[in-house]
């Protein structure tokens, strides 16, 4: 894999016309649309942490997004980061990075975001017995003991909008599921569709109590560019094409949306 | 050039000449300066250095976050003395059974052999993970249930292996003789080791076990994959919300409050001790 | 009954015999002296005697009974035993008052106070009075020897194992010495004495037995031994000192 | 009851005694035993133990992962073996540095305690930060853009300082007049510390070595949140994957295997040689 | 000229005298033995000669140069001085070839081969031939000290200081190392020696000084001092070993 940088290229000269192609210059491999995610990635958001295959949420989008950028299928090129990998300063082996990053108005200052293309709800995970699973406001809420999944703004959802004190914090969500179980904490919150697929798939023992209302901080989901990244525009382009095409409904319906119906907790 | 001891011969009948009593400060400031000329000149001239230093080291963030973290800092000091005392007692304990001899005591270092091999073999990771996810989960009726505590548990079994290496290496270190004149005024293995070989022993590896404490200390960051949100923690929980690492520079500050005076401080009594003990009744 | 029976003891290093056969008694009140060669093996046999090192073969006995001999109470061997090492082996981190009243205080229950007027009377006794608060290695070859002394004294044994103690010692220290040992033999101790000098062992010692590669060649009351010797190596090692006028 | 040295006397003229003789084997079957039972009646009756075990211990997952496991560990051991002679060199450089005295070494000195202080006192993970993200991101032209070379030189400078430490307290407990024969011999500083000093040195602190070794290939693991996937990476990313926990006995099953066998032999090496020293020509 | 020059030096050991102006001086070929009590600075003066612990006052001068003047090569003064330790000091690490050819081969570049056999040499003339490759810690107390002697020879210095070399020594060896030193010094050696041993003193040395609290008090041809002490401390102190019968 090159480490050459988009950033590292001489500007032998400015082939404006090739801008806004395949072949532009300012992709990290010209020709090639290189998309990072994280490892594993996760279900449903990429199906059995192979993005090649094109079964999930993200992956999907990113397909028909360089589908309408111009891009074959085998064009699209996949690297994997760590989270600080994604967000460290220097030169990036790819375009953009994938993986359910919230846009939010601190970041920006490190990176650069594309425009939100999905805002998912929140939801409360728990088990069977637990002191919250009745809980109908947030006041019930906070009686229980909260964990949460450090990378994610679950945390700050947890703290700001619920308002719970003391949230344990986890390196991954199978740290957060485990602690779950072995009841050390009755509750967590995390994004509706990542709930579904684990409740259903992974730990049928925890179920979803509530969905709860969007926060305000966090705008939804975003790529993230390197920051000054000039290709933001034009897959900015793309990406509003494809919301409009109602390409991302459909992906979310496949992917991310569940048959029954959740009671909501909203204040 | 001179090694530490013996002290190098006063140079009776002359005095430090102007070139011996200047130089060494002349040095060292040329040093400083050429440093950090050369740092300016490499790091900072470099056009990336801006975002380098706003993500890494910004003040503002620093002192935002710097309450949280200090919070999380509690939990690394309180986790660590406890986690030292046990520590000091369980490692002494193994490495005192590693050195019984006599077909009766064979269970007991064949347990410490193998306690220390296998706990020092394993990822703490995988202690903590074991111990913080697992008692608790097997809901044993009468085991606490706390993470803390369980992950504590790990941190203190897995640092125990290491100190009880050592404190061996230190008790082996100490002459024979020693062992022999104990036993010929007629002390007891425990008396011998309490009174005769310890004090000798535990002077001898002192910097080794300052290292395991200053170690333990930011260690305890490890049990954060239980949800504990120690110094580390509360930094990283900062910069996966902010993108902004300085946050990690807040903590390490604490650490080095912490772990500086330390390592001065001992050596200033280790030196002290030696000195009281060679020189000058 | 003899205070100390030393029965057919064979020690190897490894694969290097350095006690052959050793029979030796010491009677109570009886002090014995070792004399022989470098690297004879007295050394070796003294701490054979306090079982501070295994041998192969033989039995050490204390008043009649083997120390290895289940009855035998391991505790008292070291509290009746004193020994002061060819190479001192004091304890470094230790002050010399401690050095000496440890024993005492740990293993004999003494009161610190009482163990410490004790030990600093036996440390004035050797000219040492005013070292009582120095370390080990604060002290001249000698004064090391006298703590090393006074250290195997304080234990009030009745029986002292003495390895060159008068080695490191100036000539009048080592009269001083000499009085000390006979002042405590006449207040009923045994004693089995190491020593070169030919002068010492024949003031000091009831009977002198003299080592040879591992083996007792002759023992004998100093006089008949140091005049009359039978053995022709004890004859020779003789011949050697008197020709160098060390007799 | 009796401690390492010196040997226990062998009890001349008497054999032992059937007591003697089976009654170690005896308390170590019957300890086994118990120990079995009550982890039986404890653990396993719990009535989450079938999930414990399935997340923790199953073997199915132990052999699924195992490959990429092993590859991972390739990693630890490549990072490892190279740390480990750039650590030995550099961490004796420093203790050597700390050790001398004189006004013009003062410089070289100070520069050690601070280094020491330093990187010992800040997390390693902080470290792991800024260089294999900091340096690569200055884009100085002619350093490494590799952010595993500049991750391990990260691991390398945190772990010389405690090596040095290490170093430092072996170096301490040779007693002084070794330095003076050495120094009378016309030995310099130098061949003094190579030949006389560091032999006995090395072998006092040979245990806290090894501790720090074992230690140090654990902690390639550092690495990952630069991208480095070692052992305990591939089994986490398996981990994070399908929450199951057993991937990371595989991988403590490899560091073991590398461990315990280096722990043993150089146990046995260390015996053998105080053996030739103390025993038989 | 004089080989070794002492002049007024002193030297504390914290608040502790230890060597009270003391002046010196060893005169080429010359053997000269430092007597005195234990603790009375010996050891300390020897090894101030060799520049081995610091002084507070006073200079050391061989063939007339302060080994402390810039011009001084000090490489030199560790080539042409050896010193026997009064606690051997032998590296535990080394066997005894090993320790005895460290210096001739790292310091003075000696072929390997030529300096093993000098150094088995050596060994054989003190009866070690058998133990070249011992480890110190499997000799006698003797033979530590005889290893010693012969470390400090093979670097073939032209200046010997001896810290009571004869002390762990049994009578007999005590014979041949005195025939070795007078052999020495027929070679053109100059040695400075502390000894306990009178007799020793007596057929060794030119010329014996008597050290009392860090002092020279006395200093003569042997035969003088030991027959006509003129300073009544050092007349106290023969009385006592002519008394104990040990000169
Ligand atoms: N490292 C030290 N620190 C403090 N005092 C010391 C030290 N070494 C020696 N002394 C003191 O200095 C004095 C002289 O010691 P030195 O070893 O020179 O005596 P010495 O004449 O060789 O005696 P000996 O015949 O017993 O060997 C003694 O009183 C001793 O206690
Ligand atoms: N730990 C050991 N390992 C191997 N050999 C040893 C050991 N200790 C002593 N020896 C050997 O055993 C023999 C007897 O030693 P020992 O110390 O008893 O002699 P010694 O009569 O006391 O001599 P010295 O008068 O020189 O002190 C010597 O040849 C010595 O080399
Ligand atoms: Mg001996
Ligand atoms: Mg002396």
């Amino acid at each position: 894999k090159s480490e050459q940088s988009a950033a590292d290229k001489p500007v032998v000269e400015k082939k404006a016309d090739l801008e806004g192609t395949i072949n532009d210059p300012r992709l990290y491999t010209p020709g090639k649309l290189t998309v990072a995610t994280g490892e594993p990635a996760y279900p449903p958001w990429i199906m059995d942490d192979n993005p090649e295959g094109g079964v999930g949420f993200e992956n999907g989008l990113v397909y028909a997004l360089a589908e309408k950028l111009g891009f074959a299928k085998e064009d699209v090129v996949w690297v994997r980061q760590t989270f600080d990998e994604g967000i460290a300063p220097g030169p990036k082996p790819y375009d953009f990075n994938i993986q359910q990053f919230s846009v939010t108005e601190e970041r920006r200052k490190f990176v650069d975001f594309s425009i939100v293309y999905y805002k998912p709800q929140k939801a409360v995970i728990t088990i069977p017995g637990s002191d919250i699973i009745d809980a109908e406001s947030f006041a019930d809420l906070k009686k229980g003991n909260w964990g949460a999944t450090i990378g994610t703004a679950d945390l700050s959802y947890i703290e700001n909008i619920i308002g719970v004190k003391d949230v344990a914090v986890f390196n991954d969500v199978a740290g957060t599921f485990q602690a779950l179980l072995a009841k050390q904490i009755d509750a967590t919150c995390i994004e509706l569709p990542t709930a579904l697929f684990i409740t259903f798939v992974q730990v049928p023992d925890a179920i979803i109590s509530a969905v709860l209302p969007n926060d305000p901080n966090d705008l939804g989901h975003g790529l993230v560019f390197e920051k000054g990244n000039p290709l933001v525009g034009w897959i900015n382009e793309g990406l509003k094409a494809i919301i409009a095409d109602g390409v991302v409904d459909k992906l979310t319906k496949e992917y991310l949306i569940g048959d029954q119906p959740i009671r909501v907790i909203d204040k | 050039m001179s090694l530490k001891r013996p002290a190098p011969p006063r140079r009776a009948g002359r005095t430090l000449s102007a070139k011996d009593k200047y130089g060494p400060t002349i040095i060292s400031i040329s040093t400083v300066v050429a440093v950090t000329l050369i740092i300016r000149a490499v790091v900072i001239r470099s056009s990336q250095w801006p975002r380098i230093k706003d993500q890494f080291f910004n003040l503002d963030v620093i002192i935002e976050v710097f309450p949280k973290v200090l919070h999380g800092f509690g939990i690394n000091m309180a986790v660590w003395i406890v986690a030292l005392v046990v520590i000091a007692i369980w490692a002494l304990i193994l490495a005192f059974f590693r050195s019984l001899n006599g077909p009766w005591f064979t269970p007991l270092k064949v347990f410490s052999i193998v306690y220390i091999d296998l706990i020092r073999g394993l990822p703490s990771l995988l202690l903590v993970l074991l111990f913080g996810f697992g008692m608790p989960a097997l809901r044993i009726p009468g085991l606490p249930k706390s993470s803390l505590f369980w992950g504590a548990l790990a941190m203190i079994s897995s640092y125990s292996a290491y100190a009880a290496e050592v404190y061996r290496s230190g008790i082996d270190s100490v002459h024979t003789g020693q062992y022999l004149a104990a036993k010929a005024l007629g002390l007891s293995q425990v008396q011998t080791l309490f009174h005769c070989i310890l004090p000798q022993a535990i002077r001898n590896v002192f910097p080794s076990l300052l290292n395991l404490a200053v170690a333990l200390q930011k260690d305890v960051a490890l049990l954060s994959v239980l949800g504990v949100r120690d110094a580390v923690r509360e930094a990283q929980i900062y910069t996966a919300r902010t993108f902004n690492y300085s946050s990690l520079i807040a903590s390490a500050a604490l650490f080095l409050v912490a772990t500086i005076p330390l390592a001065r401080l001992t050596d200033y009594f280790t030196k002290k001790d030696r000195q009281r003990r060679l020189q000058g009744a | 009954m003899y205070k100390i029976e030393v029965e057919h003891l064979t020690k190897y290093y490894g694969k290097n015999l350095v006690l052959d056969d050793v029979s030796l008694s010491v009677a109570d009140h009886e002090v014995v002296c070792l004399i022989g060669s470098s690297g004879s093996g007295k050394s070796t046999l003294l701490r054979c005697v306090n079982d501070l090192v295994p041998f192969n073969e033989g039995v050490v006995k204390l008043d009649g009974v083997s120390i290895h001999d289940p009855e035998f109470d391991v505790k008292d061997l070291y509290k009746r035993i004193g020994i002061v090492f060819q190479a001192y082996n004091l304890f470094p981190h230790m002050t010399v008052i401690d050095n000496i009243t440890l024993a005492p205080k740990k293993v004999h229950g003494r009161k610190k106070a009482e163990s410490e007027a004790h030990g600093k009377e036996l440390l004035s006794l050797f000219g040492l009075g005013d070292f009582a608060d120095s370390y080990p290695e604060q002290l001249s070859g000698g004064q090391q020897q006298r703590v090393a002394i006074v250290r195997a004294m304080a234990n009030k044994p009745d029986i002292l194992l003495l390895d060159e103690v008068t080695a490191a010692l100036d000539p009048e220290l080592i009269g001083d010495v000499l009085s000390v040992i006979k002042n405590l033999r006449e207040q009923g101790m045994t004693m089995l004495i190491v020593t070169h000098e030919m002068g010492f062992a024949r003031d000091v010692a009831d009977r002198v037995c003299f080592l040879d590669g591992g083996k007792i060649l002759e023992e004998a009351p100093p006089n008949e031994l140091f005049s009359h010797p039978e053995n022709p190596r004890t004859r020779q090692f003789l011949q050697r000192i008197i020709e160098s006028g060390r007799l």
